[in-house]
């Protein structure tokens, strides 16, 4: 409650101190008639200044929420009596200190309230307070401070708004490198585990083993499946599921992204792409109560029709279904850079005599691909992460198919169903997990360096 | 002009249009296939649309409503406040639920064996004296009197009312036997027994009872996380994407990075839970089950969608637009962010409505973070343990209880509503900025 | 923390998660918080420590075992009070509209098992394809069992029980058993992995349902949903026995197991509440015959058990190391 | 040959919204707007942009064999005017055409006509060059292979280097024919445009400026080739060059703020025109 | 004044590739390249697109108040050059720049240098018209926001209006101000950009071919105004028309493949060609 009225106390003060970054700059420059004498826009001079008012103070008090009340509760255990603490473990103290938290904040409390445990209580509501209070202080001083150092610096040569957008540029690597650490810590959290695991089971049964059977006995009483760990049939099902899938995403997605862009009047586009976009936000279990009740028994029934001896859990039930839910990520992308191409190329091509699907296919798709081949990715990429679907609907059984009407599992589901069941980290079984996780990452990487040099060779730059 | 022989080309055996025409009528119809091609494929995208709906809120609809049975209550002073003073604590902590079993016990005085009280007790519903509390607690005048009170039913019953168990079925295979169907059919009879909309829904936690169960405390759960979400996951893609797309020096780092942002939006969902429960609760130490965690997760997992949505559609922006920007001297972040972004807005907005419409719908990375919980209050902020809608639903689906399967599809619907809600702000924003060039 | 932390058995997580509301609404404590788990990521959590961070309490849908026990006592949760809350029936069904079927122990052992011995008590790939392959008695229709994946409780619960019963009453695999243990594990639990087992993931309101639109096929769930759902499907009986909350209580129905939870005694003193819901969950009202919990599936102790297990619940005795 | 403020002022004066209504009298069209033999006929033709028009009433006819320049102001409707012909307006958002414009006898504004052929019939070069960002032999091949106007590799390559050749480009692009067509210069790329065209065949040749962003040679090229075109096709050429709509058109037709001024054979229009503003642009330019 | 056919072959005949070889040691810069007072100085600029070279060792002057214009051939790397001089070519995949180029004797390709206030001071019109998707206004409006020349807006208007005066737009969309910039006819649309850059007053101003798109009218206000905006600043103008080079520059630059061929007076380079190739390519014109 408090750092929301703080932060909102800070934002004022940078409101201030961008007005007054600016005012100083048009001071310094000799009044508002003079502001071509400065080096940047006075707008820059007071974001400047509102940069250094916040964001010191900002950081200031993020250190501050993190270890105030590690400090504070270091104050009070060192004034809790000896016989207290003596012999504790430290997660025994933290429960002490809990119920002297309890007992601060008004909470109800566990046991009986010693005196010792009292004063305590006291001592920490004492110095909670105050280090609220200091924290203002400190907070508040620091915007202060770097609101005045700002407006001392504010001088017509300071190159304010490089700095400003050094800032801006700085913040936006940072962004960047987001995605390389999250990379990092995927890969750092998945390749000592996959080590281990190529350490008990050779790489060579992994990658070209063709059973699956991982679930082996995680304790001495438990009797678990053979233990079979060749991953080639959850690659093969992941292949087709998500092939499927993209059988029927992309020609959907992308057909209805064409129509929309090209072909719908606009106010038919801006209702039914929003609406379409909905599929990708149905939560995945109504997908697999869909897929597993509705679609799955058809194809059954239809199968059964047909003389086919259809599973009643297929690869192709819960391929459909789940390329339905992926028709947005290829649709509403797509329509995006389609409707991005410039009219003048539709121009050239009507011009010489093509009729409109011509145009679309042979000028507007080549220049918008790029954009589509990303929507095309995603959507693949999800297809190949999504795991309720597959285990609602198509099962968990590991087949070496290549018949759609047969059940599959794929590389997800594994992860999923070995992941949130029993774990043991020093047995196979859950460490394939991190083997199947770290495999399918340096596959896709693969596919998506050879989608990439595909692009990059078939980019079509417009103008 | 010298002879127009000279260098003239062959003429054309034929004329042009002859060809043309000759090939007027296949290029027509393939134009005319194409077209309607594209208005199936719409026509299809909506139809799922449509018929996961009508499937959804077919069976979710009537969750909306909850049975009531009318009691003539009987507040005695004695039994609620015998002191008289009308203090809420002694208000608060009295009894309801005897009154209440009292009334029932009045309407059937016939049934006086120990086994079939219970049963007459059961129906009505464990929160029913809560409700009575409530209204004794507002206005202390009712003590002492004797009130029709609208009583919540239990679960069970509610079923029965609304015809999902089935009266006719053989006793055995019914969760109501024939003597509580009596009782029922009695109380309906008097028109003791209505249906009416169904508030606890709305604004209560979870529960393990289906009619006091509500969405309130998953609504805000996923309120709080997607709102988190959105303020991380938008401006850090977006950044990204324009630093990537604009600013980077384009060489094998960057390309690598592009690969990498690729790659990461095919890491299934779990994984990301697995980093989150390494990383935030693991590492950092933030708190387990919180929409603090879950947003994180949700970022890392949302920021490959938005940042290859927003660089897609930076690309589609042309390059003349950013040489005339920076010809009159316009610094590269003021070309972009003055020219280049409201152009691409819309494909980003499109990035952020999928991606967030993903986070919305996803339930696995949370189940490694500790969101599958039974969590009744309602978070009231980021760092207060709480569920989110898709968990809740995962959960609902997965409870016995007949009544929880309505209320999960009511449950959907709410998502949907809320999905919905956050599409057409981003669709009207959208729209604003679109343009052709 | 001021509210109590329960982890553990998604099997128990209705049973403790209506204890935990009641706790919330009737005593005026905060509602614990409870998640899903699974037993053995409950076990993980729970014995990772003592304090504020760490579980107060794990269900369980097994007992505790003796590693787990050690790896509590060596992060320091050396007092560990175990509570057994009842019984959890394992019901085979199929459609309601489908025909009714009976089976022993044998016939589910003879359908389900990897390998089974042949005419001459070698073992080989099981051949049974239909019902009637494994017992002349039984309808002509494929076997197509839904079941839970072995990630779940109840998968290890349908193997102990079912799997190797059915498998003891070969005279000669239930001899296995004393010359070597291990074998006869292997022969009598392993479940087939051509097809005709289905794992169909752990949500088994999705088995009753699948069961509905596929009549052929039988699925493998908790009692309490064929309760709930007595409508749509049907348990078959085993070895003659239906299975109903009165034969699964009186131990006559053969797959029940026992259903747990473990408290960490060191927790008691300092967190509010501990010692309440103990009380509360093995109130009478709560977990016996006519309690709430009754209502939402599980099936009772006996009355002597039930006395016994709430006194020492309530003093909160540790338990020891379980063999 | 440089012109003084004052007379500029003079110029642009004449040209004041109040001198201008006064003239309105004045604004039907002087001379002949007919064709002996004409291929395209307009009559009344208005063009609006939403609620503004930017075409009052024009009547044209292009003839056989005949090249008609347009010139006028910038801003004066021609390209406007141009793309009536070939129903290029219909992509642009908001633009209303009325009135009557017929290929062959044949209404190409009915409801029931096909664009398709008639731009396949009716040529365009546009006045911004928007070569595709496909190579540049696939700029040039575009037309000829959706018309499917050659039947094996070898004569596509021919009529692709023909038509290259003819726009003047070929020499400085053989060697990199699969170069993308937008990795040209600017002349380059509107020579480009301008083979693209040529390639189709059209019988009617509409071109906006085609020589704007060309070098006297390469200009002198393009006009040859207008020439050669007028043996078998009609060509209609919006230019801002008096010089080149004298040196390649047989008529020339001027407009003024949408109206279409005076229209009358190129020789007379340049030494003796009949309207004021056709005077005064001319001389404006010559004097 | 039209060159025949034969004339044509010779002229290109000339540029072939064999002969060009054999002519290499003539094509070092003829005449002299510094300005008495230069603002601008580059010193043997090569600029490659990828492997392509599109320009060889330039040397080349603008001096103060000067106007020099650079002639040649369609793709013989005007527009490149020109794109040099504000770093316009750091925006181009794969373009490399080396070489020498000062402004007021500080390297422009300095690491150090940033090319924004470069980019204020060396304003450019670019050979395709590029307005912003934005309202006319805005399109104006745009620098001189960004750099803060006005205080208030009234002094705003006033600047836009005289910058869209100067180039002679303002008449045609004083009533229009607030529609989009992109709606204009093409010449609109050119001096819509020329109104853009002077907006901003740069100290050099580079015109990549400012009329091509416009009528002899507005061609003479453009005019008019570079040679107004010589009296304080510098100017270098491509320009296909070499009747505008002789009127407008002072120096004039011809460009050959890359090479630039000669430079010198401009009233010397059209009556005295000294290399062959300049001599070519103006009587090719003027023949
Ligand atoms: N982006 C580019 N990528 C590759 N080559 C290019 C690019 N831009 C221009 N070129 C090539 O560089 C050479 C010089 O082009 P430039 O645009 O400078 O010519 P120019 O003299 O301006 O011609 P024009 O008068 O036609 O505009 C040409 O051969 C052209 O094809
Ligand atoms: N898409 C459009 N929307 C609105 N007005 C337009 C549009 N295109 C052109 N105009 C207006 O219509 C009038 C005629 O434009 P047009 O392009 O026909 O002129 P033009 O004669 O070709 O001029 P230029 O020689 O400059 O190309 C101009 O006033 C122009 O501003
Ligand atoms: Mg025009
Ligand atoms: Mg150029
Ligand atoms: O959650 P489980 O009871 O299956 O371990």
């Amino acid at each position: 409650m408090y750092a929301w009225t703080l932060i909102v106390v800070l934002l004022m003060v940078m409101a201030l101190a961008y007005h007054l970054g600016r005012k100083r700059a048009i001071a310094s420059a000799g009044g508002v008639t003079q502001i071509n004498t400065l080096h940047s826009l006075p707008s820059y001079y007071g974001l400047y200044a509102a940069i250094w008012a916040g964001l010191p103070a900002l950081l200031l008090m993020g250190l501050w929420f993190g270890f105030q009340d590690q400090i504070v509760t270091s104050l009070v255990t060192a004034n809790l009596p000896a016989e207290m603490l003596d012999g504790q473990s430290s997660g025994r103290v933290g429960l002490i200190l809990n119920d002297i938290k309890n007992l601060a904040t008004g909470n109800i409390v566990s046991a009986t309230v010693t005196p010792e445990v009292q004063a305590a209580a006291d001592q920490y509501a004492r110095l909670a307070r105050i280090a609220n209070w200091a924290m203002w202080l400190a907070v508040l001083a620091v915007a202060v401070g770097g609101m005045a150092y700002a407006w001392l610096r504010t001088e017509p040569q300071m190159r304010a708004r490089n700095r400003v957008e050094s800032i801006f540029k700085f913040i936006m690597i940072t962004f960047s490198s987001i995605a390389i650490l999250t990379t990092l810590g995927i890969v750092l959290s998945v390749v000592f585990e996959s080590f281990r695991f190529f350490q008990m089971i050779s790489p060579l049964e992994f990658f070209l083993g063709t059973n699956w059977s991982p679930q082996i006995a995680l304790r001495a009483d438990q009797v678990g499946a053979s233990g079979a760990f060749g991953a080639i049939p959850l690659f093969t099902g992941t292949l087709m599921v998500s092939l499927i899938a993209m059988l029927v995403a992309v020609p959907i997605g992308l057909m209805s992204a064409i129509y929309l862009a090209e072909y719908a009047p606009r106010n038919v586009r801006s209702i039914a792409k929003p609406v379409i976009e909905v599929l990708a936000g149905i939560p995945t279990v109504v997908y697999g109560f869909f897929a597993a009740l509705t679609v799955a028994p058809l194809i059954r029934d239809l199968g059964a029709l047909a003389g086919l001896n259809v599973a009643s859990e297929s690869a192709l039930a819960a391929g459909l279904v789940m390329g339905i839910m992926i028709i947005p990520f290829v649709s509403s992308l797509s329509d995006d850079v389609i409707n991005a191409v410039p009219q003048s190329m539709r121009d050239g091509s009507y011009a010489l005599g093509a009729t409109q699907s011509e145009t679309i296919r042979r000028v507007i798709i080549p220049a918008a691909l790029p954009g589509i081949v990303g929507g095309i990715l995603l959507a693949v990429s999800r297809a190949i992460g999504e795991t309720m679907i597959v285990v609602m609907a198509a099962g968990l059984s590991a087949n070496l198919t290549a018949n759609p009407l047969d059940s599959v599992t794929t590389v997800t589901v594994q992860i999923v169903t070995l992941l949130t069941g029993d774990q043991e980290f020093d047995s196979a079984k859950t460490l394939a997990a991190f083997a199947l996780g770290l495999t399918l990452f340096l596959v896709t990487l693969v596919l998506n360096v050879i989608a990439l040099s595909i692009v990059r060779k078939y980019r079509e730059q417009y103008e | 002009m010298s002879k127009p022989t000279l260098n003239a080309p062959q003429a054309p055996v034929r004329r042009t249009i002859d060809i043309v025409n000759a090939s007027l009528k296949r290029r027509h119809a393939q134009e005319r296939r194409f077209r309607r091609i594209g208005a199936i494929a719409v026509a299809l995208g909506l139809a799922f649309v449509v018929l996961l709906f009508a499937d959804i809120v077919g069976k979710g609809y009537t969750a909306f409503q909850q049975t009531y049975l009318q009691l003539p209550i009987e507040l005695s002073a004695e039994k609620i406040d015998p002191a008289g003073t009308r203090e809420p604590e002694t208000l608060s902590t009295a009894d309801y639920m005897a009154p209440i079993r009292a009334a029932l016990r009045q309407q059937f005085p016939e049934v006086t064996e120990r086994r079939e009280l219970r049963q007459l007790y059961s129906m009505v519903s464990v929160g029913a004296p809560q409700f009575l509390r409530e209204q004794v607690m507002e206005n202390p005048d009712l003590i002492g009197t004797t009130q029709e009170v609208w009583v919540l039913a239990d679960d069970d019953i509610d079923m029965l009312v609304k015809g999902q168990i089935d009266r006719h079925a053989p006793e055995e295979s019914r969760r109501v036997n024939d003597r509580m169907l009596g009782w029922v059919e009695h109380l309906e009879e008097q028109g003791r027994i209505e249906k009416r909309f169904n508030t606890i829904f709305f604004t209560q936690g979870t529960s393990r009872e289906p009619e006091l169960a509500g969405i309130a405390g998953a609504l805000m759960g996923s309120f709080y996380t997607l709102l988190l979400t959105l303020i991380l996951s938008f401006p850090i893609g977006v950044g990204a994407a324009l630093y990537l797309e604009e600013f980077a020096p384009k060489n094998r780092w960057t390309d690598l990075i592009e690969v990498n942002v690729n790659n990461l939006a095919a890491v299934p969902s779990i994984v990301f839970g697995l980093l989150g429960l390494a990383v935030f609760i693991g590492f950092f130490g933030a708190p387990r089950s919180t929409p603090l965690v879950a947003a994180l997760v949700m970022t890392l997992m949302t920021l490959p969608t938005i940042i290859i949505a927003s660089r897609v559609a930076l690309k589609s922006v042309p390059p003349s637009i950013r040489e005339a920007a920076l010809g009159v001297g316009a610094s590269p972040l003021q070309t972009q962010f003055h020219h280049v972004l409201p152009l691409a807005l819309p494909g980003m907005l499109t990035g952020a409505i999928i991606g967030m419409a993903r986070a919305l719908g996803e339930t696995a990375p949370l189940l490694m973070i500790g969101m599958i919980a039974f969590i009744v209050d309602i978070p009231s902020g980021f760092t207060d343990a709480a569920t989110v809608l898709p968990v809740q639903i995962f959960l609902w689906a997965d409870s016995p209880e007949r009544g929880f399967v309505e209320r999960t599809s009511a449950a959907i619907i709410v998502l949907l509503a809320f999905l919905f809600l956050m599409n057409l702000v981003a669709v009207l924003l959208r729209r604003r900025f679109e343009r052709r060039w | 923390r001021d509210s109590i932390y329960i982890v553990g058995s998604s099997t128990v997580f209705p049973f403790s998660t209506a204890v935990a509301e009641t706790f919330g609404r009737t005593l005026g404590y905060n509602t614990p918080k409870v998640e899903s788990t699974g037993t053995g990521g409950g076990m993980k959590l729970f014995c990772a420590g003592v304090g504020v961070d760490h579980p107060d309490i794990t269900n369980a849908s097994r007992r505790m075992k003796a590693s787990e026990f050690e790896n509590c006592q060596q992060a320091g949760a050396k007092e560990i009070t175990e509570v057994k809350i009842g019984f959890d029936g394992i019901a085979i069904a199929n459609s309601k509209s489908a025909k009714h079927i009976d089976l022993t122990l044998k016939d589910i052992y003879l359908a389900l098992a990897k390998d089974v011995p042949d005419a001459d008590g070698k073992f080989v790939p099981n051949p049974n394809k239909t019902w009637k392959d494994v017992n002349a008695a039984l309808p002509d229709a494929k076997i197509e069992v839904l079941g839970p994946p072995p990630t779940s409780g109840t998968r290890d619960a349908f193997v102990e029980l079912a799997m190797e019963g059915g498998c003891n009453s070969f005279p000669e695999l239930k001899a296995l058993k004393k010359s070597d243990e291990k074998k006869h594990k292997a022969v009598c639990q392993g479940i087939r992995e051509d097809g005709a087992y289905i794992e169909a993931g752990e949500n088994d309101n999705l088995i009753v349902q699948k069961l509905v639109s596929n009549k052929n096929a039988l699925g493998i769930f908790g009692y309490s949903f064929l309760e709930q759902n007595a409508d749509k499907v049907q348990g078959a009986k085993i070895d003659g026995i239906a299975p109903t909350y009165d034969t699964i209580s009186d131990g006559s129905y053969p797959i029940s197991r026992s259903l747990y939870f473990y408290v960490k005694n060191a927790h008691v003193a300092t967190i509010p509440g501990i010692k309440q819901f103990v009380t509360e969950f093995t109130s009478d009202k709560a977990f016996g015959p006519e309690g709430y919990l009754a209502d939402k599936g599980l099936i009772a102790l006996p009355d002597a058990e039930r006395a016994s297990v709430a006194k020492s619940a309530k003093a909160l005795t540790p338990m020891s190391k379980p063999e | 040959m440089n012109i003084t403020v004052d007379e500029m002022e003079k110029m642009t004066g004449a040209m004041s919204s109040a001198e201008l209504a006064s003239e309105r009298h004045s604004r039907t069209t002087v001379g002949d707007f007919t064709a002996a033999d004409p291929r395209m006929t307009c009559r009344n033709v208005d063009v609006w942009y939403g609620s503004k028009q930017a075409i009052n009433g024009v009547s044209l006819d292009i003839g056989k064999n005949e090249v008609v320049s347009m010139i006028g102001p910038s801003g004066c409707g021609k390209s406007t005017f141009l793309r009536c012909l070939n129903r290029m307006n219909d992509t642009i958002d908001g633009c209303r055409v009325t009135g009557s414009i017929q290929l062959d006898g044949q209404e190409i504004y009915d409801k029931s006509l096909d664009p398709v052929p008639l731009r396949a019939q009716v040529g365009m070069v546009f006045q911004k060059p928007n070569p595709f960002p496909k190579s540049i032999y696939e700029n040039v091949a575009y037309g000829p292979r959706i018309h499917g106007l050659t039947n094996s590799k070898a004569e596509l390559d021919e009529l692709v280097e023909s038509s290259l050749e003819k726009a003047g480009l070929w020499k400085e692009v053989k060697d990199r024919l699969d170069q993308p067509g937008t990795g040209l210069s600017g002349g380059q790329q509107q020579r480009l445009c301008i083979a693209r065209t040529i390639a189709v065949s059209p019988e009617v040749i509409l071109m906006d400026e085609p020589c704007s962003a060309l070098d006297p040679i390469a200009t002198a090229i393009i006009e040859e080739l207008i020439d050669e075109l007028r043996a078998n096709y009609s060509i209609a050429i919006v230019t801002h060059s008096m010089q080149q709509a004298a040196r390649v058109s047989q008529r020339t037709a001027y407009f003024h703020l949408g109206d279409l001024i005076e229209v009358g054979e190129t020789n007379q229009i340049f030494t003796n025109p009949q309207h004021r503003l056709t005077e005064d642009y001319i001389t404006g330019r010559f004097g």
